[in-house]
């Protein structure tokens, strides 16, 4: 049941969070912060047993013949944990960016069954269970981002459910074939398919279709095309989108899938993770591209979200268990380093309608705490050591150069070229004598700003102990050797 | 007496005394008396489904005679699925008409008749789900055929009238093809009970006419496309209680019986052809019926056009029932919760936009903005209902797409599978169509007075059923397990 | 050609013309006339296909199923005449295709 | 766990070894005059805003020479490079910025091709330290491309063509005190990488010949086209572009050779101490000289000869010491391609020659724009100039004992002085040249080819933009609306007629199949 | 006028040819004798002691059977009823103007097809006959006496009216859930009580499908009257 929890915990908080309504906002807001701390803390406690070889986990009997099943492996805690960590952050930053907004209860109610959602997808312990949450995932972001009404919200909503509903769709066959021939598969570390022989055309169909599932919400292009309209969205739900929740249950999928499901040597032998690799390339590079070009500070950043989300998609299909871990880990640094950018983004809009690259000049000296985090986050991006995103970086790079395709490595600081290209503009553009007066007082609202420092000094925080016994380096490192056989860090 | 033995009987004659006593009732207490057997027929119908899940599907000897001189009934697990679901949705309609038809006109809604007329209808579909006897099902679905298309016309406009004309016709067509199929049928084997007819039927000319031309018909009854012409405008305009019951039930009265009569009573491959047909028609009708309700400006006829499009999904289980025991036990599991799980949610949906259009004073989508602001539940409701339309977890939706799915897969026929899964991107794109417009933000003044809290909440007490009926997926896999159709396929010992 | 072949006949016949006009009869007294066309078609051949007992007599069943045909025949046409009144008086219409009614002959 | 992984601040190891050491000091030294000339010739409001970027820069510009392992090596290799943007865009004009988005842009490249080749090399030896990489890469089966990467990031680094505008875009604009540094320090952590991370003596002969051939190049291109631009700034910075593409020439030598490579790593410590010493000097005395009247100014422009005859390698010189080395070191290597750019070795003086008489003449034009007390500009200014006359002297004997031997024959006296002479010559002659050649004067602006990349890529964008736009508008207007047909198709199939006929034959299909 | 969407003519008149071939080449292939269920239902109605097969086979095999029947019979008429236009007017409209010669007949007649009802439910259990059959000539009798003005019209608005009926239908369910309490199954009567229990349904149903057949004429009459309203 300890295994269900996770899930239950902030699915109950949004249920009361609906069912208090829209005037108690004390009790709402009491009542979410109490169950994120109560996520935290029991994520906190299946770490420690998954670090002690105890997985909790538990099934209830669904459709004939398969079971919903949860487990707290420490592959799926590692996300469950950025999703409740996150998710702690992000309602103090809401509530601060919601203070004055109308529905309040909707949105902090769906922001709940979002992360519900999102803890279902990480500690789902098959492809069905992993599939159910992954739709409830994409029909409760989808009130979020139209949250406003606007037409622009309800248009970019329309873009994210048709492209988030396509790919449920391949998945849906995807899972369904695979349990028609193989019955129920249980993710294991190095593949689950032992009972499959032969029928490789039928396997390689499958995973063909679960990519196309599971990349829909990873933005792998070509079906990327709903993530730079869902900007539309609140901040928080930007930074929920992007950074914890929604695109990292894509890529967590992928991880899954691959790792766990096929497992590297079938994925490898079948071929089909070298196709899945070349397209994580092609997307990388062409989405950082397209940063480099967008004036919007939030498509911006969408751009580089597709691209990053691309090198955990890439480290995992290079099916080399350095690279691997290095997703895993780039997994929980991306998170943080892209939060703090759409906590950002979102704090320069709320206070002082900055939406454009273009408008920033002066910012820094109007906002210089939260510029000082952008600043750190957007060097962690670029892989700058020893930030955070340069720990990951190196071992998505070394892992390839291992595994034997140095063009991925190439692939990846070409990358981290480019990030450099479609960051820095901001920055240098924020710098600039410019409109914005230096602040009288205080910069933002508390709320905002202390949430955007304390992730932004997370990124040099991790990135400093990366390495350590707990980081998410060592254990994803630890939580991605089992699918390798022998292979010890 | 012993009830449990006696509840086929009990199931057809209670709600019969009920619509006779209404009847006598007058106006004022006849919603008393479809309330109280609202309750007594879903407490037999859940006492039937236990009944049977415990100790396996049973007749019932109508007379004390036995087939083949007396009528039978049939107990079996999709009989009771069938009628648990009327039972469920039928209490929650009654309980929303006493709301919805709340009014001081004393001839307004057919002279207060509704209440006789819906429970005579009820009366009808328990019969029709029980019934064993090829010709019983003529009269009952004369019953449900008189009674569904006076509710239609009970609003009394000109387009009901109109609506109610065309489903008469339609319905008389279907009535003297299916009975000619069954002078047919009897003049070539002698017999109308289904499970005689089942052991004795053999190949021959006059007999195949008969059982194809009772299929024809109840496929115009069920309105699967091209036969699906009286279905919108019937739905589409008839009060919403009376929407909800024709949609979510009256459709899979007829439909039970095909079901029965394809997969049980006749061998494999009796009609050859037919089963294709059929699924290549329920194909077309996803697609067709889901892109008529994407153009649809008026929110019942996109509903309505939903109902095309879901009845559709039913008769994919028929190519898929050729491919061995298996993928039949898979898809007749599919195709049944895909009947309760629509049963339900289409309920909820053609509920909630009869809630919608009594708040907004008008039908048309495109003007009812801001509904999230004043009536939460019920747009909640309506896309809980969609969610469960689209397929989507976790609702019985999914679990009818995940069973139909798979069942397509396992018998290597992928395409019917590509079917489901258009169909379902197909729903999402006109359910949110609506729920774009439902979630727009625009102030609205809303006749609030109008609003009577049980419209709002029960299209999403509902709904939520549908969604919940994804953990309820065991049981009805058991209800089904314990289907004739099963068991005399060898599946079940 | 046996007895029995002849009401058969004249059933089949009948049937048949009523499915004509209740699909191509606009108007709609046509339709419910065609329609019970239909209905004593099918009377006629359940009687004389129930009349083919080599010991003579008729088969008892088809009769009683006529029987029961003809009152919910009845029912149907009843029902079928009010509503195309109702809908006559609501609309000024004698047909389903929106086209004025040819008038005098309700 | 394996060394590789990375462990945040754990990763990170500082040592300094023979190697590091002159760079060290050499660092130390530019950073720290540098960083107290910005101090005194910058007005104090713009303080902060340059040092924001000068702290960090000549942090990593320092602790670069430290880096023990490949991690640190990168870390402070990105420190120095990144913030120097500041420094470059301080100015603030139109043309310092985009001088530094290409910068940045080269910058950031370099960076990545630097990290690919750290990765590769790690997972090589299997190790960070930067000792053990060099040595480990040589018998990798990467071997190649890693080095090609390693070449690639530290001609980018250094200037070599075609990006021989890099060096003179990054001191154009920059203020000088800040320019000194990077003038005389950045470019040579270029050379830093080549001692750490180039293999020695494994590389085929083609390689080698390759990379003295672009050296070679690059010194002769960037001192022509140093001497067609307008301000003595970027005349110097096409003259360091020169002198990397001699270093670069060292560099080569020592791939191939592992018997040479000791002589190629003595002349580039060499180049790389005379060479960022002199040219601190030179970029300093522009701004001195800027900044005096009278008689101080010509003292100072007579000054400017010591680093000025240093750079054409004018005997007892560092210049001439470190122009020795190098053919020492090509000398030792056989073949066609080593013996061709050993005789033309020579000829690049006159290059730098004519480069340094367009410096002095640029210079002497300039007028006094300041008018803050030059007292601490000179004092500094005359440490560096100092520190030019003496370093020669200071040499760690065993690197290049022949260049000392030698240096003061008569023959390589005469073989230092001809090419001087030559472009005095040439420099002369040219007063007289038809109109036409005189219009050439100025013809390059600093950045070269890379403007025009730019202004490419820049073009290239626009174009983009605008096909996206129109693309789209044509999509949406041609697009066919299907749903009144839809809907009419649907109107006739429910209507009655129609619809139940069709039913009828429905039936009849039904009955059709089913007694076949 | 009104050409335009004209569905080709042809089509209903091949579909109905199509109709006479398929259903003749089915009733064509039949052999020419065939019993059916004729000899166990002869052999059954000897059991059940009724005379009539054809009644054994109506009220006592498929007696469920007409249960529905006279559910669809009392359906149809609230559902006429339910279609009704203002029940005040129906008064009004059908004014009874018997002339001397009619209201003679009538004075005649109606008493005779009140008896002659009586009789057909009487025989029948032994011969044609039975509760429709009376049932119908006794709503003939009420139309007659409606239209001769001998009756007021009533309408279902009255108590009384929609006892009577409803009472063939609630005795019928009556009967049928009788047998229930003595363990046995839905209509399945006593041997004892067979021909008493048939009987007395049948007369209740005689007045009830009469009530039934005047209510539709009524209401449909009332409908008629509508038409003056635009």
């Amino acid at each position: 049941m300890t295994a269900w929890l996770p899930m239950l915990i902030p699915a109950i908080a949004g249920i009361a969070t609906f069912a208090l309504g829209e005037s108690r906002g004390r009790a709402r807001n009491a009542v979410n912060l109490t169950a994120a701390a109560m996520s935290m803390a029991l994520v906190a406690r299946l770490v420690v047993h998954a670090y002690n070889g105890t997985v909790v986990a538990s099934t209830i009997p669904m459709l004939p013949g398969l079971e919903l099943g949860m487990s707290a492996d420490l592959l799926g805690l590692l996300f469950a944990a950025v999703a409740t960590v996150l998710w702690g952050v992000t309602l103090v930053y809401a509530i601060g960016y919601m203070d004055h907004a109308a529905d309040r209860a909707r949105f902090f109610g769906f922001f709940a069954l979002c992360i519900a959602a999102a803890n279902g997808v990480a500690l789902a312990d098959d492809p069905l269970s992993l599939f159910i949450f992954y739709e409830i995932l994409s029909l409760t972001t989808y009130p979020l981002v139209v949250h406003t009404g606007t037409p622009e919200a309800l248009a970019a909503g329309r873009k994210y459910l048709f492209y988030a509903l396509g790919g449920g769709a391949a998945l849906l066959v995807g899972v369904a074939w695979l349990a028609t021939i193989a019955g129920q598969t249980p993710f294991t570390p190095g593949g689950a398919l032992t009972t499959v022989s032969g029928r490789t055309a039928e396997l390689r169909v499958i995973f063909a279709l679960m990519v196309a599932g599971f990349g829909v919400k990873a933005a792998l292009m070509p079906l990327h095309g709903w993530l730079p309209g869902a900007m539309v969205a609140p901040a928080p739900v930007s930074s929920l989108l992007h950074a914890v929740a929604v695109v990292k249950a894509g890529v967590f999928g992928i991880i899954r899938l691959v790792n766990e499901l096929y497992g590297p040597d079938l994925a490898t032998s079948l071929g089909v993770a070298t196709p899945l690799a070349i397209l994580a390339a092609v997307s990388i590079i062409v989405a950082s591209v397209i940063a480099l070009r967008q004036d919007d500070f939030k498509r911006r950043l969408a751009y580089s979200t597709i691209a990053q989300l691309s090198y955990i998609t890439l480290g995992t299909a290079l099916c080399s268990p350095l690279a691997a871990a290095g997703a895993l880990a780039h997994l929980a640094h991306h998170a943080v380093m892209k939060i703090t950018m759409f906590f950002t983004a979102g704090s320069v809009y709320e206070t002082l309608h900055v939406k454009k690259v273009s408008q920033m000049p002066g910012l820094a000296r109007r906002m210089p705490l939260t510029m000082a985090s952008f600043a750190v986050a957007a060097f962690a991006l670029a892989g700058i050591p020893p930030l955070v995103g340069f720990a990951s970086k190196w071992m998505l790079g070394v892992g390839s150069t291992q595994g034997g395709s140095v063009w991925a490595l190439l692939v990846y600081v070409s990358s981290g070229a480019l990030a450099l290209g479609y960051m820095v503009p901001i920055l240098t553009s924020a710098l600039r004598e410019g409109d914005h007066a230096p602040a009288r007082g205080a910069e933002s609202d508390p709320r905002m700003l202390w949430p955007i420092v304390t992730v932004g000094v997370l990124t040099v925080v991790l990135g400093l102990t990366a390495g350590l016994p707990g980081s998410p380096v060592h254990w994803a490192m630890t939580a991605i050797a089992p699918s390798f056989g022998g292979w010890t860090p | 007496m012993n009830v449990l033995a006696q509840l086929p009987g009990l199931l057809v004659v209670v709600p019969l005394a009920g619509a006779a006593i209404s009847f006598v009732a007058g106006r004022r207490r006849a919603p008393h008396v479809a309330l109280a057997t609202a309750l007594t027929v879903l407490a037999l119908a859940v006492a039937l489904a236990v009944h049977v899940l415990d100790d396996g599907p049973f007749r019932y000897q109508v007379g004390g005679w036995g087939a083949p001189l007396g009528i039978d009934l049939v107990a079996d697990g999709a009989a009771a699925l069938f009628l648990v679901l009327t039972a469920i949705v039928g209490l929650v309609v009654t309980l929303y008409a006493t709301a919805y038809f709340r009014t001081d006109d004393e001839t307004a809604y057919g002279h207060g008749l509704f209440w006789t007329l819906w429970l005579f209808m009820w009366t009808s579909l328990n019969a029709l789900f029980l019934t064993g006897d090829v010709f019983n099902v003529y009269v009952c679905l004369e019953l449900v055929g008189i009674s569904a298309v006076t509710l239609v016309t009970i609003g009394g406009g000109a387009e009901a009238l109109r609506a109610g004309a065309r489903y008469l016709f339609a319905s008389m067509l279907g009535a003297m093809t299916y009975l000619l199929g069954v002078a047919l049928l009897y003049a070539a084997t002698g017999q109308l009970d289904m499970d005689v007819l089942r052991t004795t039927l053999v190949a021959d000319t006059t007999a195949a006419t008969g059982l194809a031309l009772m299929i024809a018909a109840l496929v115009l009854k069920t309105a699967l496309v091209p036969a699906h012409f009286w279905l919108p405008a019937a739905h589409g305009s008839a009060p919403s209680p009376v929407s909800a019951v024709l949609s979510s039930l009256v459709v899979k009265g007829s439909y039970f019986v095909i079901l029965r009569l394809m997969l049980d009573v006749m061998p494999a491959d009796y009609l050859p052809g037919v089963e294709i047909v059929l699924g290549v028609l329920g194909s077309a009708a996803i697609v067709w019926g889901s892109v008529q309700a994407l153009l649809q400006t008026r929110i019942k006829q996109l509903v309505a056009y939903s109902t095309v499009a879901q009845i559709g999904y039913l008769f994919l289980v028929f190519p898929l029932a050729r491919h061995g025991a298996d993928v039949l036990t898979l898809a007749l599991t599919g195709v049944l919760v895909h009947a309760l799980s629509h049963g339900l949610a289409k309920a909820g949906l053609f509920l909630g936009a009869g809630s919608l259009m009594t708040r907004f004073g008008h039908d048309r989508i495109a003007d009812m903005g801001g509904a999230v602001r004043s009536a939460p539940a019920l747009t909640f409701g309506v896309a809980l209902a969609g969610v469960t339309m689209m397929g989507l977890p976790p609702s019985g939706g999914f679990g009818a797409k995940w069973l139909l799915v798979s069942a397509a897969l396992a018998s290597g026929e992928w395409w019917w599978a590509a079917v489901l899964v258009t169909g379902g991107l197909l729903a999402a794109a006109y359910m949110f169509r609506l729920l774009s417009v439902l979630l727009k933000d625009t102030p609205t003044e809303l006749h609030a007075s109008k609003g009577d809290a049980r419209t709002e909440w029960l299209p999403l007490a509902l709904a939520l059923g549908a969604v919940l009926l994804v953990l309820a997926i065991p049981l009805v896999s058991n209800l089904a397990a314990a289907s004739n159709v099963l068991i005399h396929a060898g599946v079940t010992p | 050609m046996s007895t029995y072949l002849v009401y058969t006949a004249g059933g089949v016949l009948l049937y048949a013309l009523g499915t004509y006009g209740l699909l191509a009869k606009r108007h709609l007294i046509h339709k419910v006339i065609s329609a019970n066309f239909m209905g004593s078609g099918v009377f006629l051949i359940l009687i004389g296909l129930g009349n083919r007992s080599p010991e003579g007599g008729p088969d008892p069943v088809p009769q009683a199923m006529v029987l029961t045909g003809i009152v919910v025949t009845v029912a149907l046409t009843a029902l079928g005449l009010a509503i195309v009144k109702r809908y006559y008086t609501a609309t000024g219409l004698d047909n389903l295709d929106d086209e004025p009614s040819a008038g005098g002959d309700r | 766990m394996t060394p590789i992984l990375p462990a945040g601040i754990r990763s990170l190891t500082f040592s300094l070894d023979e190697t590091g050491t002159p760079f060290l000091i050499l660092f130390a030294f530019l950073w720290t005059i540098s960083a107290l000339y910005a101090f005194a010739t910058t007005p104090a409001g713009e303080r902060a805003r340059l040092f924001a970027y000068f702290v960090p820069s000549a942090l990593g510009g320092v602790t670069v020479a430290l880096a023990g392992d490949a991690i640190s090596f990168y870390l402070c290799f990105a420190l120095m490079a990144i913030p120097a943007w500041g420094l470059i865009t301080h100015a603030r004009t139109a043309e310092a910025r985009r001088a530094g988005t290409i910068y940045l842009t080269l910058t950031a490249i370099g960076e990545a091709l630097l990290l690919a080749a750290l990765v590769i090399m790690a997972v090589e030896a299997d190790s960070l330290a930067l000792p053990v990489l060099a040595e480990a890469i040589g018998t990798s089966p990467l071997r190649d491309i890693t080095v090609a990467l390693l070449l690639a990031s530290i001609g980018l680094k250094i200037g070599t063509l075609p990006a021989s505008g890099v060096l003179p875009l990054s001191y154009t604009y920059t203020p000088a005190g800040a320019a000194s540094a990077l003038a005389g320090a950045s470019a040579k952590v270029g050379a830093l990488a080549m001692l750490r991370l180039l293999p020695a003596g494994v590389m085929p002969e083609e390689w080698s010949y390759a990379v003295m051939a672009l050296g070679m190049a690059t010194a002769f291109l960037a001192a022509i086209l140093g001497t067609l631009t307008t301000t003595p700034r970027a005349v110097l910075g096409y003259s360091s572009a020169s002198q990397m593409g001699l270093i670069l020439v060292a560099a080569g030598v020592s791939l191939t050779s592992a018997e040479a490579a000791p002589l190629a790593y003595g002349a580039i410590v060499a180049f790389s101490l005379h060479h960022g010493l002199a040219k601190s000097a030179l970029v300093l005395g522009d701004d001195v000289v800027s900044r005096l009247t009278g008689r101080a100014r010509t003292a100072a422009l007579a000054a400017l000869a010591l680093p000025a005859l240093a750079l054409v390698g004018a005997p007892l010189t560092s210049g001439f010491v470190a122009k020795y080395a190098l053919k020492d070191a090509v000398h030792a290597l056989h073949g066609t391609v080593p013996e061709a750019v050993y005789a033309l070795l020579p000829w690049t003086a006159i290059g730098t020659a004519a480069l340094m008489l367009r410096y002095f003449v640029l210079t002497r034009e300039r007028t006094a724009e300041t008018h803050v007390s030059p007292r601490v500009p000179v004092a500094l200014w005359s440490l560096v100039l100092a520190a030019v006359a003496l370093v020669v002297w200071m040499w760690p004997a065993h690197w290049n004992v022949h260049a000392i031997e030698s240096a003061l024959s008569l023959s390589s006296m005469w073989t230092a002085l001809w090419p001087g002479l030559i472009a005095v010559a040439g420099w002369m002659a040219l007063r007289y040249a038809p109109r036409g050649a005189r219009r050439l004067n100025g013809i390059v602006p600093p950045g070269d080819v890379l403007l025009g990349l730019a202004a490419a890529v820049r073009a290239a964008d626009r174009w983009l933009a605008g096909r996206s736009r129109s693309g789209g508008v044509t999509a949406r207007g041609e697009r066919a609306d299907i749903a009144p047909a839809l809907r009419a198709t649907e109107r006739s199939a429910v209507a009655w007629t129609a619809a139940s006929t069709l039913f009828v034959l429905l039936v009849l299909l039904l009955v059709a199949l089913s007694t076949r | 006028m009104g050409d335009r969407r004209r569905f080709p003519a042809l089509l209903p008149l091949l579909a109905s040819g199509g109709v006479l071939a398929f259903v003749g080449r089915a009733v064509l292939a039949l052999p020419p004798a065939a019993n059916g269920l004729a000899v166990e239902m002869r052999d059954g109605a000897k059991a059940s002691g009724i005379k009539n097969v054809v009644t054994a086979v109506l009220l006592d095999f498929r007696g469920y059977d007409t249960l529905l029947e006279i559910a669809v019979l009392m359906l149809a008429t609230v559902a006429v009823l339910s279609l009704r236009e203002d029940p005040a007017a129906l008064s009004r409209r059908i004014a009874g103007r018997a002339g001397p010669v009619l209201g003679a007949l009538t004075r005649t007649l109606a008493p005779l097809m009140i008896i002659v009802a009586g009789h057909l439910v009487w025989v029948g259990s032994s011969e044609p006959g039975g509760a429709f059959q009376g049932g119908a000539v006794l709503g003939a009798a009420g139309i007659l006496l409606v239209l001769s003005g001998y009756a007021q019209p009533a309408w279902a608005g009255q108590r009384i009216v929609r006892w009577v009926l409803t009472v063939g239908l609630l005795a019928f369910i009556g009967v049928a859930l009788y047998p229930m309490f003595g363990g046995g199954s839905l209509l399945q009567y006593p041997a004892e009580s067979r021909k008493s229990l048939i009987l007395f349904i049948e007369i209740l149903l005689t007045l009830s499908i009469g009530a039934s057949i005047l209510s539709l004429f009524l209401a449909s009459a009332s409908a008629t009257a509508g038409g003056e309203r635009p």
